[in-house]
C-alpha cells in the first residue's frame, strides 16, 4: 500500500435537483455511522450525494475488501514463477520462453439470483476484460456453479438460464470453456453461485499495469456507452438478498459479447501500440473505481467531467454516470499527442474512444459535470481508507454436531450404491452443461472438458497450461480448515493428472455474512486451510475475489472457495487423460486407501447424511503424488490417470471405464481387492473418500517401470487390475464380489442431469402471479 | 505459393485459427478486413467463423452487406475456390452464394462437441485430398447450425451431387448422430460450380497434431495441393 | 370458439438492446435513413380456445407472466384476434 | 412524419419450428389448455420519418425484403402506426 499523503478537500456543490443527504440517505448507501464520521472528517464537510455515492462504492465490501483484507494477507503470494501477485485486475504467472499467463475468478452470484441469463454472460463479460486489461488474450474461461437441487423448478430455471449465459457470452467473443465444475445442494437454493474464471497469454514483456500517470494525460472511455444498468452493482453485491434486491431489478445489465469482443481487439491493440500508459476496464462501480483505483495506483490526482461521458440515456446525472456499471467499458490514460492516434485504432475496431478527463497533481478525486465541481475527495484515501473491520469468529455449534453425524439408514447394496452416485447431478457427467460451451475455438484445446483439468496448447510452443476450478463445499462446511486445504488439494490433483505441474491459483472466495461469527469463522478457517496448501505445493496466490453476503431467506450458503489453479506441461504430446483406454493394461491405485467416509458424497446422496468429519488431507502426501505424476508423464509411463473424488475409488474406476463425453465404446475393468485395503467394510473401500488417490492405467510392459517410480517418489502404488475387452466393471472384494454393466453406467451417469433438465422452466416459476 | 485471403468481420473469432491452419497447409494466408474490396490477388477465400456483428438478428444477415462481400461475390462467379466454414457457411447462404439457410440446431441450444463426417464429394478444391465415403471426426460448434431448404432444393442439391458433407453415425455411443437436425444430415454443400463450399464443422480446429487431429488439415491442403489420386 | 393469438415480447426500455443497435446501423448502412429507436425482441402467435375474445386476452396475460415473457428484462403486448 | 413500425417476422409455414414446439409444451404442462399452432419468430420495432403512413409501409417492406427476413425461411408481417 502507498503512504498516503494527506491532501485537503476543496469544495463542490451538489448537482441540481439532487436529494441532500441525511441519515437515511446515508444508509441507503450501506455505509454505517463509523464509516460516514470518516467521510465527514476526510472531507471535513457534509459530502454530497455524488460523493456519498462514490464513497458507497469504493467502500463496499466489493471494493475495499474491508472484512477479508487481515485474512487474505496470509496467503502466500510470492514464488520464482510471479510476475504479478494480487492487486492488480490479474494475477500474472512466468511461462517458458518469455510467455506469461494472466489469470484471475471473480463471482457474479447476486446478479445471477435476480437475471441467471444475464447474470453469468455479464460475469464472464467482467472476468475477460480483467485479464485483457493485462495485455493478456484470452484462452481459457472455467466457470465453477452452485444451484440448489434440481428437483425444484425455480432450480432447474436458475441453472438452464447461467450455463445459457454463461455459453452465449465466452462463445460469441471466441474463448474456449475449457473447464468447470457444477455442484448442487440446498443451501444454494435462492443464492446460486456463478464463479467466471479466464485464463490469458501474453509476452511478458507486453504486462501493463493499470496505474495512471502523468500530469495532464488524458482519459478516455472506450467502448460502450453508459447507461442506467447496475448502478450500485458494487454495494449491491455487498448485501443480503431480500425483497429489496428485487425491487432492484431495472438495473439489470445487459451484456453485448459482440462489442466485447471488438473492445478485446481494440484494448490489445492499443497495448501493444504503445500510445496508452494505462488501462482498465469499467468493472464494479465502473468509472468510479477504475478512475480513482488507476489515480490511487499512481499516486496522483484525477479529473472527470461526466458530461462528456457518452450515455445512452438521456438526463442521465453525474451519479448515475459515475455509478454506472454499463457493460463493455475500459478506461485508458494516454499522452494528448496520442488521444488520435488511438481514436483511429478504436475507430477500426468500430469502438468510440472519448476523452472524459485528465490526471492531475493535486491527488484529488474530482468530478465536474457542465462546468460544476459535483464531487472532490482526497483521491488516495478514497481508495485505501476505508475502514477495515476484524469481526467475531466463532464455530457454530451446529458445525460441530454436524461433523459427529454417521448414517442411520441401511445402506443398499453397493451395486445400487454406485448407481445412485452416478445418478447424482453433483457426480454425474457435466455434458449438458458442457456441451453448450465452444471448447475448441482457438485450436489450441488439447484436453476438452470431460476429463480432470482442461488443456490447451501455448501457440507455436510445444508446451501447455492445464487449467481447473475446485471445491468441495461439503468438505468446507463441515470442517473448514481441512476443506480449504482439500480444495487446493483437489485442484493440484486434477492438474498434476494431466502431467502437468501446479503453478498458482486465484481463488474466488463465496461466504456468507462476515458479520456473522460462524461464517467468519468458516471464512478464517478455509483461508487458512488454503494459505497452508499452497505453502506445501509451492503454488501462489495470484488473485481472487472475495464474494460476501451469499444469504438467501434460509440462511447463509455452504461456504464455497473455489480455487483456479494454473499448471504447466512442459511437453503437451505427453499429456495424460483420465479414461482407460487399452485392454489388457494395468490398472493401479496409488495412495492410501484408508476408507474415509466423513462428509462423502456416498454418505449424502446415497444414505442422506450430509456430516461426519471430512477427510485429512496430509499435503506431503499430496505433493509427493503430483512429483509422482509429472514425471510418470513425462517418461509416458501412463496410459491414464484420474484422480478419485466424489464417490471415491469406485466412482473413479466407473468414470475411467464410461469413457470420455463421445467415447465411442465404454470399456470394461477386472480388478481383484481382497488383499487390498486392510480390512475396511466394502462400502468404504469402494466409496471412502481419501485425499491423494488416484486410479492409474499402464501398458504392461511400463508397471515395473511406474512401480520404481512410485517408490522413488514415495507415493504408495498397487496394482490390483487390468481394463478389459469386456464390458463388465467387476471388483473382487474380500468376500464377494461386486459387478456392473459399463453401458448401463455410462447411461446412467450421462442422463442424470438431461433427464432433469428436460422440463426446466423458461420464465421463473416464481414470478408468476 | 498459393495466396488465401481470410476475411474478417467484426465478430469473427476463428480467424486466427483460419490463418494459421492455411499457413500449416503451406498457403500464403493473410487478413482482408470487411471494409476492404481488395481480396490482394487471393486464390482462394475463406470466410471463417464466428459471429459476425454478434449474430445479432440471424446469422450472418449483417456481414453479407459488408463491402468485402461483393468481392468475394464477384470472385465466387469467377470461379474462385470460396470455403466458409460454420459462420462463414451461414453468411455465404444470406449472400445467396449458396441456397439455403442455418437454423437454430433442433435441440434449440448451443452445441460444442466432435461429430463423425463423412466426406460425399472430392470434386471441390477443398475436399479434393480426401477420398469419397471418408469418416472424419471434426468440432462443431454452433447454434445455428440445422441446414433447412426448400423440398426441390434439397432434390436439387441431392441430384446435382452438391452434398459435400455428412453427418454419419460412425461411434459415438450415446450421442444422436445428427447433431443439429439439418435435413437430410447435411454437414456442407457446394455451388453448381463447385467452387463456393460452405460446411458446419471444424475443420482447421482439428489441423495440429500438437493438439490431437489432424483430420480435418486435408481442406486447406487440398487447395495447396490437390491430390491426383481419387475422383469421385 | 378459437382466437389467433399475438404476441409481442420486447426488452424492457432503459435495457441495452445490441440486437436493435446493430440492426439499427444494419439499416443505415443499407442507407434506409431517418430509421431510430430500433429494438427486437420476440413474436409469439398460436391459436387458443375461449369462450370470448376477454377471456382469450386474460388468458394470455397470464401465459405472458409465467411463461412468454420474462419479468425482468422483457414487456410484452397481446393482440387477440377474432 | 414519424411513424412507429411493427415488423413481425415469422418461421415459413411448413418448416419445423422446434422453439415453438418447445412453447407449446411448456404452456401444456403449465396446465394451459386449448392451444394449438404456436409460432415463434422475431418482433422489430421502431420509428421511421416518411411523408406518408403507405410511404413508410413500402420502405419497411424493402427492408423487410433486404434485411430483416430471411426469404427462404421465413415471412413477414408490417403495421405502421400513424
Ligand atoms: N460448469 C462446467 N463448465 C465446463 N466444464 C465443466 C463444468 N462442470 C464440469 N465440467 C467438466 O466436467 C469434468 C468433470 O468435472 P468434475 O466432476 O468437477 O471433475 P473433478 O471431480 O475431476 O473435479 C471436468 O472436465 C470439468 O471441467
Ligand atoms: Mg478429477
Amino acid at each position: 500500500m502507498t503512504a498516503t499523503t494527506p491532501v485537503s478537500s476543496s469544495s463542490a456543490s451538489p448537482f441540481p435537483g439532487e436529494r441532500p443527504v441525511t441519515p437515511a440517505v446515508v444508509k441507503e448507501h450501506n455505509l454505517n455511522d463509523h464509516e460516514y464520521q470518516m467521510i465527514l472528517k476526510l472531507l471535513s464537510r457534509t459530502p454530497t450525494l455524488t460523493e456519498l455515492g462514490i464513497f458507497s462504492a469504493l467502500w463496499s465490501e466489493h471494493c475495499s475488501y474491508k472484512h477479508s483484507k487481515p485474512i487474505l494477507r496470509a496467503f502466500p503470494t510470492t514464488g520464482p514463477h510471479v510476475v504479478q501477485g494480487p492487486g492488480e485486475n490479474a494475477g500474472v504467472l512466468r511461462l517458458p520462453d518469455g510467455w506469461a499467463v494472466a489469470f484471475k475468478i471473480e463471482s457474479h452470484n447476486h446478479p445471477s439470483a435476480v437475471e441467471p441469463y444475464q447474470g453469468a454472460a455479464t460475469g464472464v463479460g467482467g472476468i475477460l476484460r480483467d485479464v485483457f486489461t493485462m495485455g493478456a488474450r484470452p484462452v481459457a474461461v472455467l466457470n465453477s456453479l452452485r444451484l440448489g437441487p434440481l428437483d425444484d423448478p425455480r432450480n432447474r430455471y436458475l441453472f438452464a438460464g447461467i450455463v445459457r449465459g454463461v455459453g452465449d457470452y465466452g462463445n460469441c467473443v471466441g474463448v474456449p470453456t475449457l473447464g468447470g465444475e457444477v455442484s448442487f445442494a440446498p443451501g444454494y437454493s435462492g443464492n446460486p453461485l456463478v464463479n467466471a474464471m479466464c485464463v490469458g497469454l501474453l509476452r511478458e514483456k507486453d504486462l501493463i499495469r493499470a496505474a495512471a500517470h502523468g500530469v495532464g494525460n488524458v482519459l478516455l472511455a472506450v467502448g460502450a456507452r453508459t447507461g442506467r444498468d447496475g448502478i450500485h452493482g458494487a454495494s449491491f453485491a455487498s448485501e443480503e438478498l431480500s425483497e429489496k434486491s428485487e425491487a432492484r431489478r431495472p438495473q439489470v445489465q445487459v451484456g453485448d459479447p459482440f462489442t466485447e469482443k471488438l473492445l478485446l481487439e481494440a484494448s490489445l491493440e492499443l497495448i501493444t501500440s504503445g500510445f496508452i500508459v494505462a488501462i482498465q476496464d469499467m468493472g464494479a462501480a465502473g468509472l468510479t473505481s477504475s478512475s480513482a483505483e488507476m489515480a490511487a495506483r499512481g499516486g496522483v490526482g484525477v479529473e472527470l467531467d461526466t458530461s462528456l461521458v457518452p450515455v445512452r440515456e438521456s438526463g442521465m446525472t453525474p451519479y448515475e454516470i459515475l455509478l454506472s456499471e454499463s457493460q463493455e467499458r475500459m478506461l485508458v490514460v494516454a499522452e494528448p499527442a496520442r488521444v488520435a492516434a488511438i481514436q483511429a485504432i478504436c475507430e477500426y475496431w468500430e469502438l468510440s474512444a472519448t476523452p472524459v478527463g485528465r490526471v492531475t497533481d493535486d491527488g484529488l478525486f474530482r468530478v465536474i459535470h457542465d462546468g460544476l465541481t459535483v464531487a472532490s475527495i482526497p483521491g488516495q484515501q478514497l481508495v485505501d481508507d476505508c475502514p477495515i473491520y476484524y469481526p467475531k469468529a466463532a464455530e457454530s455449534p451446529d458445525t460441530v454436531a454436524r461433523r459427529r453425524l454417521a448414517p442411520t439408514v441401511t445402506p443398499p447394496s453397493n451395486e445400487i450404491a454406485l448407481e445412485r452416485l452416478l445418478d447424482a447431478p453433483s457426480v454425474a457427467s457435466k455434458r449438458w452443461v458442457f456441451e453448450q460451451y465452444d471448447s475448441t475455438v482457438q485450436a489450441e484445446t488439447a484436453i476438452a472438458p470431460g476429463g480432470d483439468a482442461g488443456v490447451f496448447g501455448v501457440p507455436e510452443t510445444s508446451f501447455g497450461i492445464a487449467v481447473t476450478v475446485d471445491c468441495n463445499s461439503r468438505y468446507v462446511a463441515l470442517d473448514p480448515y481441512e476443506g480449504g486445504k482439500a480444495t487446493v488439494a483437489e485442484a493440484a490433483r486434477n492438474i498434476a493428472c494431466t502431467g502437468a505441474v501446479p503453478l498458482g491459483i486465484t481463488d474466488c472466495l463465496n461466504f456468507g455474512n462476515p458479520e456473522k461469527p460462524e461464517v467468519f469463522f468458516q471464512f478464517r478457517e478455509a483461508c487458512r486451510g488454503i494459505a497452508d496448501a499452497c505453502r506445501a505445493f509451492e503454488t501462489p496466490v495470484t488473485g481472487g475475489n472475495v464474494s460476501f453476503y451469499n444469504e438467501s431467506p434460509t440462511g447463509a450458503i455452504d461456504p464455497t472457495p473455489t480455487i483456479g489453479m494454473i499448471g504447466l506441461l512442459r511437453d503437451l504430446t505427453k499429456r495424460v487423460t483420465s479414461h482407460f483406454s487399452r485392454p489388457g493394461d494395468r490398472i493401479a491405485i496409488i495412495g492410501t486407501t484408508r476408507g474415509h467416509l466423513g462428509g462423502s458424497s456416498y454418505w449424502a446422496e446415497v444414505l442422506s447424511c450430509v456430516g461426519g468429519a471430512p477427510p485429512p488431507i496430509d499435503l506431503l502426501a499430496e505433493r509427493q503424488l503430483q512429483r509422482f505424476l509429472a514425471a510418470a508423464a513425462n517418461q509416458r509411463l501412463l496410459q491414464s490417470a484420474h484422480d478419485t473424488s466424489d464417490g471415491g475409488l469406485a466412482v473413479a474406476l466407473a468414470e475411467a471405464c464410461i469413457g470420455g463425453p463421445y467415447a465411442n465404446s465404454t470399456i470394461g475393468a477386472s480388478l481383484d481387492c481382497a488383499a487390498y485395503g486392510t480390512g475396511l467394510p466394502d462400502d468404504a473401500l469402494l466409496f471412502g473418500e481419501d485425499g491423494a488417490r488416484l486410479v492409474v492405467s499402464c501398458h504392461p510392459d511400463n508397471s515395473v517401470a511406474l512401480e520404481q517410480l512410485a517408490a522413488e517418489c514415495q507415493v504408495p502404488l498397487t496394482f490390483v487390475g487390468r481394463v478389459a475387452a469386456a464390458s463388465d466393471l467387476s471388483i473382487t472384494l474380500r468376500n464377494t464380489i461386486v459387478r456392473w454393466d459399463v453401458a448401463r453406467l455410462r447411461q446412467i451417469y450421462m442422463n442424470a442431469i438431461p433427464r432433469r433438465m428436460r422440463q426446466a422452466p423458461l420464465v421463473s416459476p416464481e414470478e408468476g402471479p | 505459393m498459393q495466396r488465401v485471403a481470410i476475411v474478417r468481420f467484426p465478430g469473427s473469432n476463428c480467424d486466427h485459427d483460419s490463418l494459421k491452419a492455411a499457413h500449416d497447409a503451406g498457403l500464403d494466408s493473410y487478413y482482408v478486413w470487411h471494409r476492404e474490396t481488395d481480396l490482394k490477388q487471393a486464390d482462394a477465400v475463406v470466410i471463417p467463423g464466428g459471429f459476425s456483428y454478434g449474430d445479432y438478428l440471424r446469422s450472418g444477415a449483417i456481414a453479407r452487406f459488408s463491402p468485402v462481400m461483393s468481392s468475394v461475390q464477384q470472385f465466387a462467379l469467377k470461379g474462385g475456390p470460396v470455403l466458409g466454414i460454420c459462420n462463414g457457411f451461414q453468411i455465404l447462404c444470406e449472400a445467396s452464394l449458396l441456397p439455403g439457410a442455418l437454423m437454430r440446431n433442433a435441440g434449440l441450444a448451443f452445441l460444442s462437441r466432435p461429430v463423425d463426417v463423412r466426406i460425399e464429394r472430392t470434386d471441390t478444391p477443398f475436399t479434393s485430398r480426401y477420398h469419397v465415403g471418408q469418416v472424419i471426426r471434426l468440432p462443431v460448434a454452433s447454434g445455428d447450425g440445422r441446414f433447412t431448404a426448400a423440398k426441390e432444393t434439397l432434390a436439387e442439391l441431392e441430384s446435382e451431387h452438391r452434398v459435400v458433407l455428412r453427418y454419419v453415425n460412425a461411434g459415438a455411443i450415446d450421442a444422436e448422430p445428427n447433431p443439429n437436425g439439418s435435413s437430410r444430415e447435411i454437414a456442407g454443400i457446394c455451388n453448381p460450380a463447385r467452387n463456393v463450399v460452405g460446411i458446419m464443422p471444424h475443420p482447421e480446429r482439428a489441423a495440429d497434431l500438437r493438439t490431437g487431429s489432424t483430420a480435418g488439415a486435408d481442406f486447406l491442403r487440398s487447395l495447396a495441393a490437390p491430390a491426383a489420386a481419387s475422383a469421385a | 370458439m378459437k382466437f389467433r393469438v399475438h404476441v409481442r415480447v420486447l426488452p424492457r426500455a432503459g435495457l441495452l438492446d445490441p440486437q436493435g443497435q446493430a440492426v439499427e446501423h444494419a439499416l443505415a448502412a443499407l442507407k434506409f435513413g431517418g430509421i431510430s429507436n430500433v429494438h427486437i425482441g420476440k413474436a409469439i402467435e398460436f391459436e387458443v380456445n375461449a369462450d370470448s375474445a376477454d377471456r382469450a386476452q386474460a388468458e394470455v396475460k397470464r401465459m405472458c407472466e409465467q411463461l412468454l415473457a420474462n419479468p425482468v428484462t422483457e414487456d410484452f403486448s397481446i393482440a387477440v384476434e377474432g
